[in-house]
């Protein structure tokens, strides 16, 4: 391979990774910018995701999986579109039963109180993940094996689309990872644009008493993010099973601390600021990995982290001040 | 005629502390009412009451006829604003990350009369004409006086019955200061229902047709606003004229 | 009278400040008899224990369950008794929930609480060698029998493969407790690395997991391999959270490597690696250690990325494919668990065998159970015919078989695909 | 008020109860030998010893720190460095100790001086980057650290006269337990020292603090630095107690969030607190669940066959349960000092 075909192919990955981190900081940044509360169960309801999509997966079976065009031409998208509504309409719902029965009666307390539940709530969700991998299915491997990483099949074909003399690997995963994720990213820009929900979420997030005094009804704005974020999460839960092609019930672990750190990189509270901490950091990562060390990548991340942040105290795109409120 | 708004021996406090003993007040149709007092003296607290952002420990506050809140009770304060009863809070609490079009829209989050909206846009425009020039600009870029009139436009797009400021001249260059008094009387003129929360009392007094004084979270004194402004007591406490 | 209510509180709290102290030097002296419970009855006990210490919790618990389940049958098949004494087992765990891996602090709580309990007779564990050397020196110095069944980090018993002072730091007493029914990562590194050349690699890329097992078989593995002519590309420590490594899979591409290593086991994320090579268009083949000898491995990897391609070294052979006792043991467990025993479902069950047939011999002997006699006699284990094949404790502590096995995976299942003794 | 009268004793009642409730649970082991309560104090000790260092730092000062475990590895490894066989030093326990803060403070230093003017959650996610840092810092630097494979032996407390090993848990946790005392006293004094109604000022309202003539930079960087160096004293302890510094891997993230969660649940801000936190923490996580799932089993309820039906499989949930559930109906935490913010 020649530089710069190393270059290039580290760059797919930087950016492919780097995508579905920014889908699950979004998660964190929406509901960090609402709340205040760093949601330390978003990594997990985004496991139980990937937990639900392998278990539909296994449901259908092999027909819809391996057979070419069992559905028609494009079979296998729209089993992949089917997946993040599914998994996305999961999350959400998990997320909104999260708020409404853990955090809505906290909201009062003390931030870090919640920040304790919310670390609970996580081990909850890991506790059920392990359960879940132990479902008696062919997918699961079945019983004792539960703690182990799952083999997610492959749902897009695996050949290289720049042909197989090519050194360099880009796959049609890769290609699903922009297709759903960009539209996601888009969609949820206008959504909160422009729509009534999306302004009122923009309006308490800078100033929950000032929304309240516009008529804003606070409650429901925090109940969408939750449901939104979890969206975001499930969806990310689907492109992070064809991408790596495993799950297993501690995958939210990392993802979430490397989501959490996209955001404050980014800003926390600005949802531009975790897509652009997300692909950074998956950028950092695939450089890292290539032109330093493995064993240093987590070093050089969190390196650069800090340096940034001295030097832009408020993120990549936060705002210089937060109003005090 | 009964009042517009009756707050009756309201009680009021955070944590273990009680800021509100028992004050009392009422605003007329059409009228502006002005509530003078000093620091922590519980002026704040009063309008969020009013507002039901604040709990009520005891008392009732009624709008419109209407009981709206009472102890333990009430209509939550996003509601209110639907039936006009709308804050201008302290310290603007305008919305930084949006553009000030963003932020006038805010105000008329609750309606959907597309033609009424856009007329009162036009109403803000006419009476904060930096307002229309600055449209697109971020709220958080903003100096204290602009930020000021933009919370009192996105206050008018929520098409207030009553509109309580709470001390729109804090922080303010003096010469954007009797900009916003301008414009709070032209409001007025036009129909509205002002109460008015300020340190500023002699240009409150001015303005204002009936005045409340509030000291230590209870209403000492209360009557027309011209004798409030000759009154010694007032003039001493509040009006530097000691 | 300020002044004086402040003394008066002054006074008092001296006092109580007095009485904590001197509570604090009273109680070791009330606590003495507890103190040091250490000394076991040098009398009969009328029951007995054999405990074990495992990491239950987490992401290990797929091969510790088989292995716990391979000492039940071992305790099953003396009915519960060694002449008139009853026996049983405890299946202790050494990881945390809040950890959800092994627990430093934990495991030396396990080994302490071992110690206190006059019962426990031996010491079956670690999983981990990490883990292994914090109750090391703790269950030697109390004098008490250590079988691990799945310890392979070779610094543990053997002078030459970490600091010079081990393993002699993990014998406070002097003498050895700790024994293990399997073989040791210098035995399997080289022969991995010469398989690797069996296989006609020529340049090898060498990965681990950073941590002590992995990190030792690799690095047995890197020796020998130089020693033998392969040219070592690179090496790297992976990051075992990560959630790909398909950078780190087009880096090794670079270097134009045609063998990989990967020192590490199943949890450390073995099956990512596996996965990500097919991913990331490198056709090089894979060697991996014992740590990945389970079904877990191939559920995680997917058969197809390993079908052929990838070959895990195991001391010893398949369950299946064992003989003897070992044929026996396979049986029962099949019949006993109704699933495929795990790689080392067999060596729990030896270990703790091991363990008991020294119990017996005592017994027998009219002699009496207790921890030195334990120690003694699982000391002398020699040409000890069990389901492992016929084998002795060295001087080390360390088992006698040498037999190792390469294993492929074709149709989703380990195949051996060579013996080497 | 309260500080007022009990400003000059050495403790206050409730930090003497829960002393001697710690000073007496050995005397619970000889009433109740199956608990073994004795094997997991030490434990006990060294987590409220860390958490106590993390209180000054979010308690008291109010930043939000994610990674106390960083300053509990340095400390347990420069107590490994300075104390071991292997390396040149050997200097002792008391001096490994010691030097253990003192390197913890130093390093609290060198991360603080140029983040501290950071905003609660960003320097929240610093120090847990930190954390990350350190950890793989560790692993890395094998030359100095032995990598993965932990610095052993390490010397247990020494006195004139009095033998510690591991056959001598009970004086072994009464010498840990003294220096849990020392500490009290020392966090005690703190408090109630001007550097306390410093950080409390701070914690408050930052721009107030300064209006009062306090700099705020220097009070927060005092607050983690002190902070930092009882962490890594913690850290020596453990790695003095599990005679090695074990696997960097072991100070992870986890080791932060439990200091955390000691803290909160204990009643954030009140020493007291802190130290039931440890209690409570430790005493559910090393006692509770282990002894829960172990009758489990001796009961014969449960079987390896499933995920489901075997007892270990239930801890994660048992935990984060408690962990909901304590939150819910103590949201002040167990001990509330009455102190603590509600920001």
């Amino acid at each position: 391979m020649t530089n710069t075909e190393v270059f290039l192919q580290q760059l797919i990955y930087g950016l492919s990774n780097g995508m579905i981190i920014a889908l699950v900081a979004l998660g964190y940044t929406m509901v960090y910018g609402i709340v205040e509360l760093i949601n330390f169960a978003h990594g997990d309801v985004f496991t139980l995701g990937g937990f639900l999509t392998l278990t539909i997966v296994g449901v259908l079976g092999a027909a819809a999986i391996i057979e070419p065009g069992a559905l028609g031409e494009s079979s296998h998208w729209l089993l992949l579109l089917g997946l993040v509504i599914a998994a996305g309409v999961f999350c959400g719902g998990l997320n909104l039963a999260i708020n409404r029965i853990v955090y809505k009666p906290l909201r009062s307390a003390p931030k870090l109180t919640q920040l304790v539940a919310a670390i609970g709530v996580s081990f909850i969700l890991v506790n059920i993940a392990l359960f879940w991998g132990g479902a008696p299915m062919k997918v699961f491997g079945g019983g004792n094996a539960a703690a182990a990483s799952k083999d997610f099949p492959e749902i897009l074909e695996g050949s290289n689309l720049l042909g197989d003399s090519s050194n360099v690997v880009l796959r049609l995963e890769d290609i699903a990872i922009f297709a759903v994720t960009i539209p996601l990213m888009i969609g949820l820009t206008l959504f909160v644009k422009k729509t009534r929900l999306g302004r009122g979420m923009r309006a308490t997030a800078q100033n929950p008493i000032a929304a309240k005094l516009m008529g804003i009804d606070t409650d429901r704005v925090i109940a969408a993010t939750f449901l939104i974020g979890g969206f975001l999460g499930g969806a990310a839960s689907v492109m992070w099973s064809v991408y790596n092609n495993t799950i297993s019930f501690q995958m939210g672990f990392r993802a979430g601390m490397d989501a959490f750190t996209a955001a404050v990189l980014g800003g926390i509270g600005s949802l531009p600021g975790a897509m652009v901490g997300g692909v950074l950091i998956g950028l950092i990562r695939a450089m890292s990995d290539q032109y330093i060390e493995t064993r240093w990548t987590n070093v050089v991340v969190f390196g650069v982290l800090i340096l940034i942040l001295i030097f832009r105290p408020s993120g990549l795109l936060g705002l210089k001040q937060r109003e005090k409120v | 005629m009964s009042a517009l708004l009756e707050v009756q021996n309201i009680v009021a406090g955070y944590g273990s502390i009680e800021v509100l003993h028992q004050v009392s007040l009422e605003v007329h149709e059409g009228e502006i009412v002005t509530l003078i007092g000093g620091n922590g003296a519980g002026k704040s607290t009063s309008l969020m009451c009013i507002s039901g952002i604040v709990p009520l420990r005891g008392g009732e506050i009624r709008f419109a006829g209407e009981r709206i809140s009472g102890v333990g009770e009430g209509i939550r304060a996003d509601k209110l604003v639907g039936r006009g009863l709308v804050q201008v809070p302290e310290g603007r609490r305008i919305f930084p990350r949006m553009t000030v079009l963003e932020n006038l829209m805010m105000g008329a989050y609750g309606r959907d009369d597309k033609a009424g909206i856009a007329a009162d846009l036009e109403k803000v425009y006419a009476l904060f004409d930096i307002l229309k020039a600055r449209s697109s600009q971020l709220g958080g870029t903003l100096s204290g006086g602009e930020q000021q009139m933009l919370a009192i436009g996105r206050a008018i797009l929520s098409k207030p019955r009553l509109l309580m400021m709470d001390e729109p001249s804090m922080g303010i260059a003096p010469i954007l200061v009797s900009k916003i008094f301008a414009a709070v009387r032209e409001l007025n003129r036009g129909g509205l229902t002002i109460l008015l929360v300020e340190q500023n009392a002699r240009a409150a007094l001015k303005l204002a047709r009936r005045g409340y004084v509030l000291e230590t979270g209870r209403v000492t004194l209360t009557d027309d606003a011209s004798k409030l402004l000759v009154d010694p007591r007032v003039r001493e406490a509040y009006l530097g004229d000691g | 009278m300020m002044m004086n209510s402040m003394k008066t509180a002054n006074f008092r709290s001296a006092i109580s400040a007095f009485a904590f102290l001197t509570s604090f030097a009273l109680l070791p002296l009330a606590g003495c008899g507890s103190d040091k419970p250490t000394a076991p009855a040098a009398t009969a006990a009328d029951s007995i224990k054999i405990v074990s210490s495992l990491p239950r919790t987490g992401s290990a618990n797929a091969q510790t369950t088989s292995m716990v389940n391979g000492i039940k049958m071992a305790i099953a098949e003396t009915n519960g008794k060694i002449g008139d004494t009853t026996i049983s087992y405890e299946d202790w765990d050494d990881a945390s929930a809040q950890k959800g891996n092994w627990d430093p602090t934990v495991e030396a709580q396990n080994a302490d609480k071992a110690i206190a309990d006059e019962a426990v007779m031996a010491y079956v564990g670690t999983y981990n060698s990490g883990a292994a050397k914090i109750s090391m020196p703790k269950l030697n110095a109390a004098g008490m029998v250590m079988v691990s069944p799945a310890n392979t980090a070779p610094n543990l018993t053997k002078a030459g493969f970490g600091e010079p002072n081990e393993p002699a730091v993990y014998r406070p007493s002097g003498k050895i407790n700790y024994f293990r029914v399997v073989p040791t990562d210098d035995v399997q590194g080289a022969v991995a690395a010469d398989y690797a050349k069996e296989l006609g690699a020529t340049k090898v890329f060498v990965l681990d997991d950073r941590e002590v097992y992995g990190k030792g078989v690799s690095g047995v593995f890197q020796k020998h391999a130089k020693e033998i002519g392969l040219e070592i590309v690179g090496t790297d420590g992976i990051d075992t959270k990560a959630s790909n490594y398909k950078s780190l899979i087009t880096k090794i591409k670079q270097t134009g490597a045609d063998l990989v290593y990967f020192g590490g086991t199943t949890q450390t994320n073995a099956g990512q690696i596996a996965k990500d090579m097919v991913a990331g268009g490198l056709k090089a083949k894979l060697i991996v250690p014992d740590g990945c000898y389970e079904k877990a491995f191939i559920e995680a990897a997917g058969a197809e990325a390993l079908e052929d391609r990838c070959f895990i070294t195991f001391g010893g052979v398949a369950a299946k494919s064992l003989t003897g006792k070992g044929r026996d043991f396979y049986l029962a467990y099949l019949k006993t668990y109704t699933s495929e025993p795990e790689g080392y479902a067999v060596y729990g069950y030896e270990a703790a065998k091991v363990v008991i047939s020294a119990m017996q011999r005592i017994h027998a002997a009219g002699g009496t159970i207790t921890r030195a006699s334990v120690l003694a006699e699982v000391g002398k284990t020699k040409d000890y015919t069990g389901a492992l094949g016929t084998w002795s404790f060295d001087a080390n502590g360390d088992t006698t078989n040498r037999t190792m096995s390469v294993n492929t995976v074709r149709n989703g299942e380990f195949v051996m695909v060579k013996v080497v003794n | 008020m309260a500080a007022a009268t009990s400003r000059f004793s050495l403790f206050s009642k409730g930090q003497l109860v829960v002393l001697g409730l710690l000073a007496s649970t050995p005397l619970i082991d000889v009433a109740m030998p199956t608990l073994r309560l004795s094997a997991p104090m030490r434990t006990v000790v060294t987590s409220a010893i860390i958490a106590l260092g993390l209180n000054i730092v979010v308690g008291w000062t109010g930043l939000l720190n994610l990674g106390i475990a960083a300053f509990a590895a340095l400390g347990a490894y420069a107590f490994g460095i300075l104390t071991c066989e292997i390396y040149p030093f050997q200097v002792g326990f008391w001096w490994g100790v010691l030097l253990a803060g003192a390197v913890g403070a130093f390093a609290g230093w060198l991360l603080g001086a140029p983040t501290l003017r950071l905003r609660g959650d960003y320097l929240a996610i610093v120090t847990l980057g930190f954390g990350e840092i350190v950890q793989d810092g560790l692993k890395n630097l094998e030359a100095i650290t032995k990598g993965t494979q932990g610095i052993n032996p390490l010397p247990a407390p020494s006195l004139p006269g009095i033998e510690f090993s591991s056959e001598t848990p009970v004086r072994w946790f009464y010498a840990y337990l003294a220096i849990l005392a020392v500490v009290v006293f020392l966090c005690r004094n703190l408090e109630f020292s001007r550097l306390g109604r410093q950080w409390f000022a701070v914690r408050e309202d930052e721009l107030a603090a300064r209006c009062m003539g306090i700099q705020p930079d220097k009070a927060k960087l005092k607050a983690f630095a002190i902070g930092a160096a009882l962490a890594a004293v913690g850290g020596a302890l453990i790695a003095s107690q599990l005679s090695s510094t074990g696997e960097p891997a072991n100070y992870d993230f986890q080791m932060s969030i439990l200091a955390l969660c000691i803290v909160i649940v204990g009643g954030i801000g009140s020493i007291t607190g802190v130290m039931v936190g440890a209690i409570v923490m430790v005493g559910l996580n090393n006692v509770v669940l282990p002894i829960a799932t172990q009758s489990l089993q001796n009961a014969g309820i449960g079987s390896t066959q499933n995920v489901l039906t075997s007892p270990d499989n239930y801890k994660f949930l048992l935990f984060g349960l408690a962990l909901v559930l304590m939150m819910r109906y103590r949201p002040d935490g167990i001990i509330h000092s009455g102190k603590a913010v509600r920001k």
